[in-house]
C-alpha cells in the first residue's frame, strides 16, 4: 500500500464518511473549540460529564477526514471513561502520535491506533490531535484549544 | 522557455516532478535574482550608506539602483518615494503606524474592504484599539467582487483613510482602484494600496491610479524573500513622523535631540535587507524585460484553460468568479475536505495551498472554512494544469 | 584556514587584495550560508507555516531549525523565546513599542548608556516623545568604559525601562551586562540588551546574562542581511502586545475581533525572510562548530597585535581603551581627516569605516568630529593588519 | 600621476594646509551649517552681505581635505561677487562636480577647476559641494544644507 493509501485507509474514510456521535446535541456540560488555524480545521466539542465521569462525548464542525476519523474514533472510545481514565488515554493517544515513537500502539486505543499512520504526514499529525486537545480544553473549562 | 529560468521548479516532490500552483503564497525566483543575491555576498559585500570604501560603495550603488528599477516597475514620479519594507505587511503596518495613526481621532472610520488579506485588517484593527476609530468595510457580493453602491455612505465626513487590496489573493478578484481612488480624494481621504498580488500581474501605475500609498510584496513578484518597497507620495511621506529610530534614519543625534534624516532614508532605519533588495531589483527588471503585457496576456489565457479544466471535474465548485480577475481558483469538492485534497495531490507533486489562505471573513462569508486554491504563473504550462485534474480526479475516486 | 570560506574575501578593489576591516558594519559570509539560502530557492521554494504542500513543510522545517540552532548559540531556554527580526534597529523598535510602551508612564525613566548606537538610542527618544517619558544616560570614562559609580541614583522608583549595548560598535568596550542587569533586577527594572557587536565575538547566554530581551543582527555574525532574532523572557512575551498585524500572528480574524496566535507567532506577522532566517540557522551552526572560545581566543591575539601595530604609527591616536574590549579600534592620525584615510587606504585595498559610526555621542564626549574604525573578524590575519599599517604610513607621507 | 595622487594634487593639499578665510569671523550677516551626515564633514558659514553683494565669506569646522580646500578656494572666489554672479558660479561648480558631465571646466572657477578629479570618486564629490550648498543655504535664510 502505498503511503497515501495507508493515511487513508478504509477504517478512516468510513469513519469520515459515517462519523459517530457527529453532531450538537440537546444538552451538555462542558463544551470547547478546536482551531487549527493553518489548515481551517474547526471542531466543537460538547460533553456531559457526571460525578467525573464522561457521560457522552459529542462533536460537530468541517474537517478534513483525518481529523472528522480521529474525533469519531475518540468520541467512541471516550465514552463511559473517568475523566482520569480519559487522561490516560490523551497521553497514550500522544505518544501514538509521537513522531519520535516508532510504531508503537496501545490495546486501550482500539482502532484509534490505525491512525499512526498519520506519522508519515508530520503536517496532518495536528489534524488528528486537535478534538484530543478540544476534549481537555472543555474538561478544564478553557472556550478553546489549538495544537500548539 | 521562461520556466527554464527558475531552477526550484526543478524540484521533484515524492519522486514527481513539481507543479507549482502555490504562487499567490509565494512565487519561485528566476536564476538572475539568485545571481544577483550570490553577486552582492561574493563581490560587493558591505553595509551600505556608511563607508568610503570601494566596496560599501558598489553595495549602495547596486542597492540605489534596484530602488530605480522598483520606481520603474510601478511608474512612480521619483525612485525617491519608495521605502524598502520587508514586505506590504510591513508596508501596511507602517503606514498605519505613522501616517493614520498621526491624523486619526477616536469616532473616525477607517475604510477596508470585505476582499482584504488579513495583512490589511489586522494592522486596522491595532490602530482602531490604539485610538478609538472604527474599521468599516465595503462589503462584496456571491460573485466576489466590491459592492460600491453604498460607497458614497461608507466614505463619509467621518472617514480617516481607506485601504483597500488590489488584487485578492483568494479569489483573484481584481478591483477597480482607479475609481475608488477618485471616489475617496472626492472626500478628501487618502488611500493605500495593497498591491501584493497585483505586482506579479499587473501593469501597476501608481500614478495612473493616483493612490497615496502603494505597497508590494518581493517575494509574490519573483524577488527575495523579506523585501518589499511602499510607494507613498512626496508630500506625504515628508510630513510624516518617523517609524522605525536608529541608524540610517537620522542626521545628527544627541541625548538631548535628534535631527531626522531625508526621504527615503527616514523610513529605512538600521541595516536593510540588502541582499534582498538587490535581488527585488533583479526580479524588477526581469519583469521589466518579459513586459508585463505579455504577462497579463499569458494570465488570461491560463485561466481560460484552468477555469474550462476546473469546470469539468465532477463535485467542484469555483469560489469567486468576478468578471475581472486573475489566475487565482479557489474551489471545493463535495464531500472532500480541502486539506485531504492538499495532502493527496501533493502526493502526485501537485503543489497548492488549502484553508482561509489569510482572508477568513472572505470565507465567513461564503461559510466555508476554507477552500483549495490553485495560483498560476506565466510559468505554469497547460499541462500543469492537466496534471492538476488528475490529480483532483485521483483524490474523488479515492473517497468515492 | 576559515577565511578561505569566505568568497566575499576574495574580491579584488582597485586591484588590489581586498584588505576587509569593517566588519563591525557587517561581516562576510561563508560559503555554507550562501548554500543555504540557494538550497531555500533551489530546492524548497516555497511559503512557511501555511501549506500542507510538501515544499512548504521542508522549508517550514528549515527555517523552525534555524530558530532552534539561533537558541543554541544565544542559549536561550527554548526556541520559541526567540522572535525572527530584521536586526536588532528592528528588536530594539519591537521592545519599545510594545513591551515598554504599554507599561511607560509620563515622567518615567528609561536608562541607555553614553555607548549606545543610534538603534538603541532614536527609538527611546521617539517613545519618550510619544509618552512624555524622559532619556537618561549612564555616562562613560576617557577610557570609553561606562561610569557605575552613580548607578543606584540612576537607576530609581521612575525607571522604567533599561536598555545597554553589549559590546560597542565603535571603541569595542565589551560591557559588565550581568552586572548591569542585576542591579537593574534589584529595582525591579526589566532590562534589554543590544548584543549586534556580542554574538559574532562573545559566547553570549542570555540565561546566564539573566536579561528580560536580548537582540542580535544576523549580518553581523556572519549570516544574512536582513536577519536577526529577538529573544525574550517566555513571560515577557505572553503578556506583551502584539507588533505588526497580518497573516501568521492570528489564530481567528473578523471584522469585529481577531484573536492572537500563540509566541512567537504573535510577533512575526507576514511572510518572513525566510532564505535570510534559514541563512541565519546555517552561520548559528558555522560559529558553534568553530566555537566561541576558539574565536574569542583569536580575537584576543589579534587584538593585541593590531594594538601594538597601530601605536607605532606616529601621530595615531586610539580612541578607546576599555581593560575589556573586543577587537575594534577607533583612531585619529593628526593632521589628517578620518574621510581622507579612508579614501587613501581604500586604493591600497583596506577597507575601513570611518566617521561617527552611528554613534555620535560618544564622539560629542571625545569631542571628535569621528574617527577611522578598524574592526576585526577571526579570519583577519597577522598580514591584514601589515598591510593597514603601510597603507596608513603612506596616507601620513601623502600629508606631510 | 595615479587617481589618487590627483586627487590630493599639491593645491588640494596646500588649500588644505592653509585654508583662506578660516576661522569664524567677528562679524556676519549669514550664517548656515552645512553636514554631510555620512562621513562626519561639518562645515560653518559666515557671510557679510552688504547691498546684495558678498563682502567677506569665512568658514569654520573640522572637516576632510577635499571639504577643506573647496571651501578654501569657494572663499576666495566668492568674495565680492553679487549675490547672483555667485549663483552662477554656483551653477558652474555644480556642472563641473556633475558625473555626466565629462571634464568641463570654466575659467571662471579659477582654482577650484582643479576639484574636477574629485569626480573619479563619487563617494567624495559631497566633500566638495557641501560648502557650496552651506553658502547658498545662508543666503536664503536657512540654518542648515545638507549636501542630498
Ligand atoms: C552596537 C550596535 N547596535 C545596533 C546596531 C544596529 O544593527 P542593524 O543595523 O543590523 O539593525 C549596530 C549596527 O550597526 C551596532 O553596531
Ligand atoms: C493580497 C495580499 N496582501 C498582503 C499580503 C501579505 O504579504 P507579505 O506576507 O509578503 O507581507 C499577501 C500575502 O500573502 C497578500 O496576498
Amino acid at each position: 500500500m502505498s503511503d497515501l493509501d495507508q493515511l487513508y485507509k478504509e477504517t478512516i474514510l468510513a469513519h469520515n464518511r459515517n462519523p459517530h456521535n457527529y453532531g450538537k446535541p440537546e444538552a451538555w456540560t462542558h463544551h470547547a473549540e478546536g482551531v487549527n488555524a493553518m489548515c481551517g480545521d474547526l471542531v466543537q466539542i460538547y460533553l456531559s460529564i457526571e460525578a467525573d465521569r464522561l457521560k457522552s462525548v459529542h462533536y460537530a464542525g468541517e474537517s478534513c477526514a483525518i481529523s472528522m476519523a480521529s474525533a469519531s474514533m475518540m468520541t467512541e472510545l471516550s465514552e463511559g471513561l473517568s475523566v482520569s481514565e480519559w487522561r490516560l488515554r490523551f497521553e497514550q493517544f500522544k505518544q501514538l502520535m509521537n513522531i519520535n515513537n516508532h510504531d508503537c500502539t496501545y490495546e486501550e486505543l482500539g482502532q484509534a491506533n490505525t491512525l499512526v499512520t498519520v506519522k508519515k504526514f508530520p503536517s496532518r499529525i495536528k489534524s488528528a490531535t486537535l478534538c484530543w486537545y478540544a476534549v481537555d480544553a472543555a474538561i478544564r473549562g478553557l472556550p478553546t484549544a489549538t495544537t500548539e | 522557455m521562461l520556466e527554464e529560468q527558475f531552477p526550484g521548479l526543478r524540484t521533484k516532490v515524492h519522486g514527481k516532478p513539481l507543479v507549482y500552483l502555490d504562487n499567490a503564497a509565494t512565487a519561485q525566483r528566476p536564476q538572475v535574482v539568485l545571481d544577483a543575491i550570490n553577486d552582492y555576498y561574493q563581490n560587493h559585500n558591505a553595509n551600505i550608506h556608511r563607508g568610503v570604501h570601494s566596496l560599501s560603495e558598489s553595495a549602495t550603488e547596486l542597492y540605489e539602483q534596484a530602488r530605480v528599477s522598483m520606481a520603474q516597475l510601478i511608474n512612480a514620479p521619483s525612485e525617491k518615494d519608495l521605502i524598502f519594507v520587508r514586505g506590504c505587511t510591513e508596508g501596511v503596518n507602517l503606514v498605519a503606524q505613522t501616517f493614520v495613526r498621526e491624523r486619526v481621532k477616536a469616532g473616525d472610520e477607517i475604510l477596508i474592504s470585505h476582499l482584504e488579506h488579513h495583512s490589511n485588517i489586522v494592522p486596522w484593527q491595532i490602530l482602531c484599539e490604539q485610538t478609538g476609530a472604527v474599521l468599516k468595510v465595503i462589503p462584496m457580493n456571491q460573485e466576489g467582487e466590491l459592492v460600491l453602491d453604498d460607497l458614497d455612505q461608507l466614505i463619509n465626513n467621518k472617514t480617516c483613510f481607506m485601504s483597500v487590496v488590489h488584487v485578492s489573493n483568494s479569489l483573484g478578484t481584481i478591483n477597480p482602484i482607479k475609481e475608488l481612488v477618485k471616489a475617496a480624494h472626492d472626500k478628501g481621504v487618502p488611500v493605500l494600496v495593497d498591491g501584493a498580488q497585483a505586482a506579479p500581474h499587473i501593469k501597476v501605475d501608481v500614478q495612473d491610479l493616483n493612490c497615496d500609498f502603494y505597497t508590494v510584496s518581493g517575494h509574490k513578484m519573483y524577488g527575495p524573500t523579506g523585501s518589499g518597497v511602499l510607494y507613498g507620495k512626496t508630500e506625504h511621506l515628508a510630513a510624516m513622523p518617523p517609524y522605525h529610530g536608529g541608524g540610517e534614519m537620522i542626521s545628527k543625534v544627541t541625548f538631548d535631540s535628534t535631527t531626522y534624516n531625508a526621504v527615503p532614508a527616514k523610513f529605512e532605519a538600521g541595516t536593510p535587507n540588502i541582499a534582498g533588495g538587490i535581488g527585488l531589483g533583479a526580479a524588477a527588471e526581469f519583469l521589466l524585460s518579459i513586459g508585463l503585457d505579455r504577462i497579463a496576456a499569458r494570465d488570461q489565457h491560463l485561466k481560460a484553460y484552468t477555469e474550462a479544466a476546473l469546470n469539468q471535474v465532477a463535485g467542484l465548485r469555483i469560489i469567486g468568479n468576478a468578471a475581472k480577475k486573475s489566475p487565482v481558483f479557489s474551489f471545493v469538492i463535495d464531500g472532500i475536505h480541502a486539506h485531504d485534497i492538499g495532502t493527496i495531490i501533493d502526493h502526485h507533486g501537485v503543489a497548492i495551498r488549502t484553508g482561509h489562505h489569510c482572508t477568513m471573513p472572505i470565507f465567513q462569508y461564503f461559510n466555508l472554512a476554507g477552500t483549495c486554491r490553485a495560483s498560476l504563473s506565466f510559468y505554469n504550462t497547460e499541462q500543469d494544469v492537466d496534471v492538476l485534474i488528475e490529480s483532483l480526479n485521483k483524490a474523488i475516486a479515492m473517497f468515492a
